[in-house]
């Protein structure tokens, strides 16, 4: 970007075509939201923000034809949610010292750490250790989990799980893997009824979630079943329908904001709910908080710069502390994450809305009391 | 030259050739008819291998066949004109006759791709026998024409040039003479003299009996896969059990 | 032994939808020789119109069967495409089907959006045997019996059927014996349409349709039918059901993450046994 | 009964029948000759309808009926499936009339029609031409691959369906000795044009038609 | 005469578009050689022996990881790339012996099913990074020299379309290319003649897999990273989709089709992205256009671009001499 009046220009980079074009085009509505509500308060250091957007095509090689096609215009990037293709742009931007916000959870993003890439969704790791906790204290001491082998989200998650279970006294009784093309999910429900375990947390996106939970009601199972944050949208809900009530689901924070005290963390993600359920007609789904959220952080960033120049972009993001709607980002030289577990919500579905559970409803209280 | 020795097949229990017991002399030229389905193309198809026998023996030039595949018989002389006509498509009728020289060419992928020296005088040689194969069938002014637009008459003669290409010491023809007229049957027949003339052994299948005749210096009939005559032509015409199997009072 | 026959069961359910899937494809290609890529959108189409239909307050059985409908004129319009112009070879043919599915996808983007639609079904489930199976399971391999009860006996037993089955056959002595070879075609895209259309409209209350679910219900329908020689009825459905049994019992007897593997696997050794029995020969003469 | 004038036939750039003019008569028998390329099949194809003519006219006066060239059978149906289908325009659905004429079939009639002999197949399109009843008959090779007692045979149905019931016959065939004892007259096509009609004892003694189509090791 | 001036042309522009390319557009033209590099391949193996491969990108991976599981391994980037295509032919000789017994639509379906194994057993194993992959693959180098910049790895790539298309071209032009197009239309009579038929359809599919698991080799330098997410059974289909539109049976068909659907795809997805497009113009753009091109094409050049402008360019010379 050139001179004081010029614009600044954000690339993004997410599917809207291909497998995962539920979710891109979920993080691209947001992020225009967030660009639309930039702009009417006068912009970002008096200057315009302009979306660069591009189609990955949900594969890596156009995640690279893409991102080169657009680097030399751009100033800052919000990279792709599917994991591949972030994986597959990163390299490229941290040579190119390209100040880079993921949309994607790979955990493989931050380890090691690479300066000029940063995480903008809680880890899947951060998912698992936040259901530990609260099994641990819904006093649940065996539980089953079911995962999809061939998702990374699901593959790293149930992995932080099968590590940390110890940690919380909790035991796996039932390990069970299924894959994204699964269409039946008796056995695994067959399993879990042969078996011990109090709870089922199943892992996965798309369409096993649906699948999986819908027959979980016909199989008459009674283990309660889990699910994670993949599934806290309408793109679950809709297809559920009334036999979701009574589940348990994780979700990021914004996505329950309604029920969180006022203060700091609500008025934030009120910001982007009210408007985009208005414009949509649906409330913002998890893709769309992660979107949001890397805006805030971007723009945090380019204002704490004063400009954008990326070496100062990166730096200010080394040492940002903020308030998004997936929580309080705290990015450190050692941690581009920034997030933890606190932000996450566990909540039943409830007359087809996600209502915190008491627990998380106390846990939220205290950190989002904390966040002030 | 040739030895079947009880050979069978069927098909889900139908018996196409049965026990047929065969010895085709160094030179000669035989003959065999017999009624539709009688089992003439199957016996080939077992003799050259495209088809497995249920029993019997198969010799070839002194030595057992009858476990080799069709490719590694062809090596060994035996070519086969078939009845339906194979030609193949997307080639001009001169490739189609050089594959005919596979087996007695080397040159393989590996020359082939770096253009290797041998393999440039091989391909020259192969384009100059195969002209000649066409020249010999009368099709060298269809050399450059796709083949498989060929009218039904020149596809046999290809066939036929094909199956010269490879020099064999025993040619199986499957009715060569079918849907060619007058002029072109006289053709055919100088050509198969002039080749029994070079001491080819033939096994010719044939409805034109009076080709057969003029040709063959044996005929053999088979009926329901069984051999029920074997002689020279003319007493075979005569047979009781031809004339009512096969012939009819056509002639 | 319940749970040997929980997983049977739902083997054979989840390869009788592959069955339906593969049963239009079957149809399409026996009659006009082309293999119907756009297969998997039938079902898409006809289970994302069922949600609507049944979003609007129709009722059930009316929405289903409209939805249906819906495929089968899908499948007639494929059909135009793909065959409705003399001299487009099979293999045209196919690329042409494959560009109608994805034609399919924008036109599905813009009517229904590119996120997920389910709908309901028949609720609940039933024990069969010590084993339980969901209703609409049942419901799934039932009309799966019956469709493919029709079908042989339809190309099996009929002068239709026979009529339909000579255009692939031969389509120039087809037409030799006065055969309209291309309505039989489109005849028979419909029907591929109809059939594609009754495995989204069962299939859909299972799992999440959206716009690309046509991928995966392809390739499982793809690999039944070709066990099939994408022409004889019976045997596609006995592929789809070792195909669904083989998953399922794969999962059930701990190689989850290998389903995949297992099941295609098993198809190729099936396919390359049964090759092996079959000499060239008698595959090329005429 | 077959009235051809006039008759231009291509295949792309390529004219395979040029101004061809032809008429067969009702209850006539006819023998077409004529050398490899000539056109024959195009015309036997055009008369069917399976080829559009680029210009000229045909007229058919009947049920048409089609022995194409090289058998062309339903590979993948029965025998007695191929013949009932040879009977989509008649409604006739009863192959016995066929096999009370070629018996063989009868036999024949369960097996998959793709591994037929080259000779049963024959019989086969012969039957399935059969099934059509039909009033005008093009034959595109009748003996083909046939034994000389079938070749006979048919002949000899053909004849004897022309006397009784006047059946119209287009005859097609490189054995012109049966073709000019079956017909009356005769059409000769070389190059895609009627090069000699006329009657066939004048053809037949005509040395060059002679030499062309009599030649050769035919007794 | 023509044909030379034409080919050298085709050469000259070949060899100066990296040089005044930019980066975005070198990446497409990077892209485009190596689709074009594994669609002749797919030529090679369909439009001349008749076999249908519906899992080339199968090949193409194993090219892939082979050269970045070597070169992490420390071996160097050549060594890596000369064993890519070399480790793709050897899996496809043991793959093939197999499934080469099979023909038609079940070839297709097995070959499907072996990518899709493939890439299914490549996500769950760990030496190959499961799902996420391998990453942070070194640049390509020879000896000293890295190629570091896109235009490198542009002339890198053609290098290889151009040897491709020659091994091509001498191959079908040859005895062994001749047994091959006669085996696509009769293996009985191909095997009447003397050609093994069965060990050179092995030859040619292990040739086709040679060519994919070179580009794969280059893929995998060029982006620096490999996962089974970058070899989507879809891009199978598309290799024969580029073949069929370009032509099949024809070298240049192969390129003219890669070239034709790569910038199509790519014109679609800049067009899709300009400001101010309605939101479903990616969906309606990259699938609706894309498909109606297709579909066109197909209807109105059934058998491909290239012979079609070939064909008119012929007819034109015709009638210009017959004047
Ligand atoms: N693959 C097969 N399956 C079943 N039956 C077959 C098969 N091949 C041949 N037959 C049968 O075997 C018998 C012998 O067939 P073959 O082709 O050898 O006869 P042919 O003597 O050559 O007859 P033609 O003179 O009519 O060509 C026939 O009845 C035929 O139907
Ligand atoms: N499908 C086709 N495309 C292009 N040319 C064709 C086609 N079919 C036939 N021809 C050409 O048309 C001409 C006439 O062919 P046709 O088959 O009618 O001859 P014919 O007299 O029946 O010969 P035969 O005695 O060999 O059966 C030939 O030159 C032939 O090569
Ligand atoms: C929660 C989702 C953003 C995870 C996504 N399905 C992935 O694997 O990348
Ligand atoms: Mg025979
Ligand atoms: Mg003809």
């Amino acid at each position: 970007g050139g001179g004081a009046q010029s614009a600044i220009k954000v690339g993004l980079i997410v599917s809207l075509t291909g497998n995962y074009t539920p979710l891109g085009s979920e993080d691209k509505k947001a992020v225009e939201l967030a660009v639309e509500q930039v702009n009417a308060q006068g912009g970002l250091l008096g200057r315009k923000v302009e979306l660069v957007t591009r189609d990955d095509k949900t594969a890596p090689d156009q995640g690279i034809v893409t991102y080169n096609q657009i680097k030399g215009e751009i100033d800052a990037l919000i990279g792709p949610v599917f994991s591949n293709s972030a994986l597959a742009i990163e390299p490229l931007a941290q040579r190119d010292k390209m100040p880079y916000l993921s949309l994607a959870p790979a955990q493989e993003q931050v380890e090691p750490i690479k300066s000029y890439i940063f995480v903008t969704p809680a880890l899947s790791s951060m998912y698992a250790e936040r259901y530990l906790q609260y099994i641990q204290a819904e006093g649940i001491k065996t539980i089953a989990v079911a995962w999809d082998s061939k998702s990374a989200y699901s593959v790293s998650g149930h992995e932080s799980m099968v590590e940390l279970a110890p940690k919380y006294g909790v035991k796996i009784a039932v390990d069970e893997r299924y894959e994204t093309t699964t269409s039946d999910f008796s056995p695994v429900f067959q399993h879990v009824r042969d078996s011990e375990a109090e709870a089922l947390v199943f892992w996965g996106s798309g369409a096993p979630g649906v699948t999986a939970a819908k027959q979980y009601v016909a199989s008459g199972l009674k283990t309660p079943l889990f699910l994670t944050a993949s599934q806290a949208s309408k793109l679950w809900l809709e297809p559920m329908g009334a036999d979701a009530e009574g589940m348990t689901v994780q979700s990021a924070i914004g996505v329950i904001g309604e029920h969180l005290p006022a203060g700091k963390q609500k008025q934030v993600i009120d910001q982007m709910a009210g408007p985009y359920q208005q414009k949509h007609g649906y409330p913002p789904p998890q893709f769309a908080q992660d979107g949001y959220s890397a805006s805030l952080l971007l723009f945090e960033a380019i204002r704490k710069a004063g400009g954008t120049d990326k070496v100062k972009i990166q730096q200010a993001l080394e040492t940002m502390d903020l308030v998004t709607p997936n929580g309080r980002f705290r990015y450190s030289p050692t941690d581009h994450s920034g997030l933890s577990p606190e932000y996450i919500s566990v909540n039943t579905v409830q007359n087809g809305r996600f209502v915190p559970t008491d627990w998380a409803q106390e846990q939220l209280n205290k950190t989002v009391a904390a966040v002030g | 030259m040739l030895t079947v020795t009880g050979v069978s097949r069927s098909f889900g229990g139908v018996y196409a050739v049965r026990d047929v017991s065969l010895t085709i002399a160094d030179g000669e030229v035989c003959g065999i008819i017999g009624p539709n389905g009688a089992g003439k193309s199957t016996l080939f198809n077992l003799i050259t291998g495209h088809l497995a026998a249920d029993h019997g023996q198969i010799s070839f030039l002194g030595q057992r066949v009858d476990r080799l595949a069709p490719h590694r018989r062809a090596r060994l002389g035996m070519s086969i004109v078939f009845q339906a006509a194979r030609v193949f498509r997307g080639m001009t009728v001169r490739e189609n006759v050089m594959v005919g020289l596979h087996g007695r060419t080397r040159a393989g992928f590996v020359s082939a791709a770096l253009r290797l020296p041998r393999h440039r005088r091989d391909e020259r040689e192969i384009a100059a026998e195969a002209d000649t194969a066409l020249e010999r069938v009368g099709l060298a002014e269809w050399a450059d024409r796709p083949a498989d637009r060929l009218p039904i008459g020149q596809q046999r003669a290809l066939q036929l040039a094909r199956a010269l290409c490879a020099r064999p010491r025993l040619l199986l023809l499957d009715e060569p003479a079918s849907g060619l007229r007058g002029q072109e049957r006289e053709r055919l027949a100088a050509l198969v003299e002039e080749l029994r003339a070079g001491g080819l052994t033939i096994l010719l299948i044939e409805h034109d009996v009076a080709f057969v005749t003029r040709l063959a210096d044996r005929v053999v009939v088979l009926d329901l896969g069984q051999v029920i005559a074997d002689g020279p032509p003319a007493e075979v015409r005569a047979d009781p059990l031809v004339l009512a199997a096969y012939l009819g009072q056509a002639t | 032994m319940s749970a040997f026959l929980t997983y049977l069961l739902n083997g054979l359910a989840v390869g009788c939808a592959i069955a339906l899937i593969a049963s239009g494809l079957v149809v399409i290609h026996r009659v006009t020789g082309v293999v119907n890529f756009a297969q998997g959108t039938f079902a898409v189409v006809a289970g994302l119109c069922m949600s609507s239909l049944l979003g609007m307050g129709l009722p059930h059985g009316l929405s289903e069967v409209a939805a249906v409908l819906v495929a089968a004129l899908a499948g007639l319009l494929t059909g135009l495409a793909a065959i409705g112009r003399r001299g487009t070879t099979a293999l045209s043919a196919l690329i042409i089907t494959l560009g109608v599915g994805v034609l399919a996808y924008a036109v599905e983007i813009v009517l229904w959006g590119d996120q997920p639609r389910s709908a309901p079904g028949l609720a609940g489930s039933v024990i069969v045997a010590g084993a339980r199976i969901q209703t609409q399971h049942l419901l799934v391999i039932g009309v799966t019996a019956a469709t493919f009860v029709l079908l042989a006996l339809f190309f099996g037993r009929t002068y239709l059927g026979k009529a339909l089955t000579a255009c692939a056959s031969n389509p120039y002595a087809a037409r030799v014996v006065g055969i309209d070879t291309r309505l039989m075609g489109l005849l028979a895209f419909a029907l591929g349409g109809l059939l594609g259309g009754l495995a989204g409209v069962l299939v859909t209350p299972l799992r999440p349709i959206s716009f690309d679910t046509d991928v995966t219900l392809i390739v499982n329908g793809f690999a039944a039918a070709v066990f099939g020689a994408l022409t004889r009825p019976v045997i596609t459905l006995a592929g789809a059901l070792l195909l669904g049994v083989a998953e399922t019992m794969a999962a059930g007897y701990g190689y989850g993450s290998h389903q995949l593997e297992i099941a295609l696997g098993l198809m190729i050794v099936v396919m390359i046994v049964q090759a092996g029995r079959r000499p060239a020969v008698t595959q090329e003469s005429t | 009964m077959i009235d051809v004038k006039d008759l231009v036939v291509s295949y792309g750039t390529a004219t395979a029948l040029e101004h061809v003019t032809l008429t067969v008569g009702r209850g006539e028998l006819v023998a077409l000759l004529g050398p490899n390329g000539a056109g024959k099949s195009t015309l036997a194809n055009t008369l069917a309808g399976l080829l559009t003519p680029a210009s000229g006219t045909v007229s058919i006066g009947g049920r048409l009926a089609l022995i194409p060239e090289g058998r062309q059978l339903f590979p993948d149906l029965t025998v007695a499936d191929n013949l009932a289908l040879g009977g989509w325009r008649s409604g006739q659905r009863d192959p016995s009339p066929v096999y009370d004429l070629l018996p063989r079939l009868a036999e024949l009639a369960g097996r998959r029609a793709g591994v037929l002999s080259g000779g049963e197949q024959q019989m086969v399109a012969f039957g399935r031409a059969m099934m059509s009843r039909p009033e005008v008959l093009v034959v595109d090779e009748l003996s083909l691959g046939l034994a000389p007692n079938v070749t006979a045979d048919l002949a000899a149905h053909l004849a004897e369906l022309n006397r009784s019931q006047g059946l119209t016959v287009l005859l097609i065939e490189q054995n012109a000795r049966l073709a000019f004892e079956l017909c009356r007259r005769a059409y000769v096509l070389e190059s895609g044009r009627v090069v000699t009609e006329g009657d066939s004892a004048e053809l037949a003694g005509d040395p060059r038609v002679a030499s062309a189509y009599l030649g050769g090791a035919i007794t | 005469m023509i044909r030379l001036v034409a080919g050298l042309l085709v050469a000259a522009v070949t060899l100066a578009l990296p040089a005044v390319l930019d980066d975005s557009a070198l990446a497409v033209y990077i892209l485009l050689g190596l689709a074009a590099m594994v669609t002749v391949g797919v030529s090679l193996l369909m439009g001349y022996a008749g076999q249908v491969s519906l899992g080339q990108g199968a090949f193409y991976a194993i090219g892939a990881y082979t050269a970045a599981l070597l070169a992490l391994g420390g071996v160097p980037p050549v060594a890596g790339l000369v064993a890519a295509p070399v480790v793709a032919a050897a899996s496809a000789l043991v793959i093939g012996v197999p499934l080469l017994r099979l023909r038609g639509h079940h070839l297709a379906f097995a070959t499907l099913a072996m990518q899709l194994i493939l890439l299914s057993l490549a996500g769950q194993l760990e030496f190959t990074g499961g799902d996420i992959g391998l990453q942070a693959i070194p640049q390509f180098s020879v000896g000293s020299f890295e190629a570091g910049s896109a235009s490198a790895y542009a002339y890198l790539t053609w290098a290889g379309v151009a040897l491709v298309m020659l091994v091509t071209h001498n191959v079908i032009a040859s005895r062994p290319g001749r047994a091959l197009r006669a085996l696509a239309t009769s293996e009985t009579a191909a095997a009447s003649s003397g050609i093994p038929v069965g060990r050179y359809k092995l030859v040619v599919f292990a040739l086709s897999a040679a060519f994919a698991g070179l580009a794969g080799g280059i893929y995998c330098f060029y982006t620096g990273y490999v996962a089974p997410g970058s070899f989507p059974v879809l891009i199978s289909i598309q290799y024969i989709v580029m073949a069929v539109v370009g032509g099949l049976g024809t070298i240049w068909g192969a390129v003219v089709g890669a070239t034709a659907i790569t910038l199509l795809v790519q014109g679609l997805n800049s067009l899709a992205a300009l400001p101010g497009m309605p939101s479903y113009a990616p969906s309606v753009l990259s699938y609706a256009v894309y498909a109606l091109v297709l579909i066109g094409v197909v209807l109105f050049l059934p058998h491909g671009l290239l012979p079609a402008v070939a064909g008119r360019l012929s007819r034109k010379r015709e009638s210009l001499r017959a004047r």
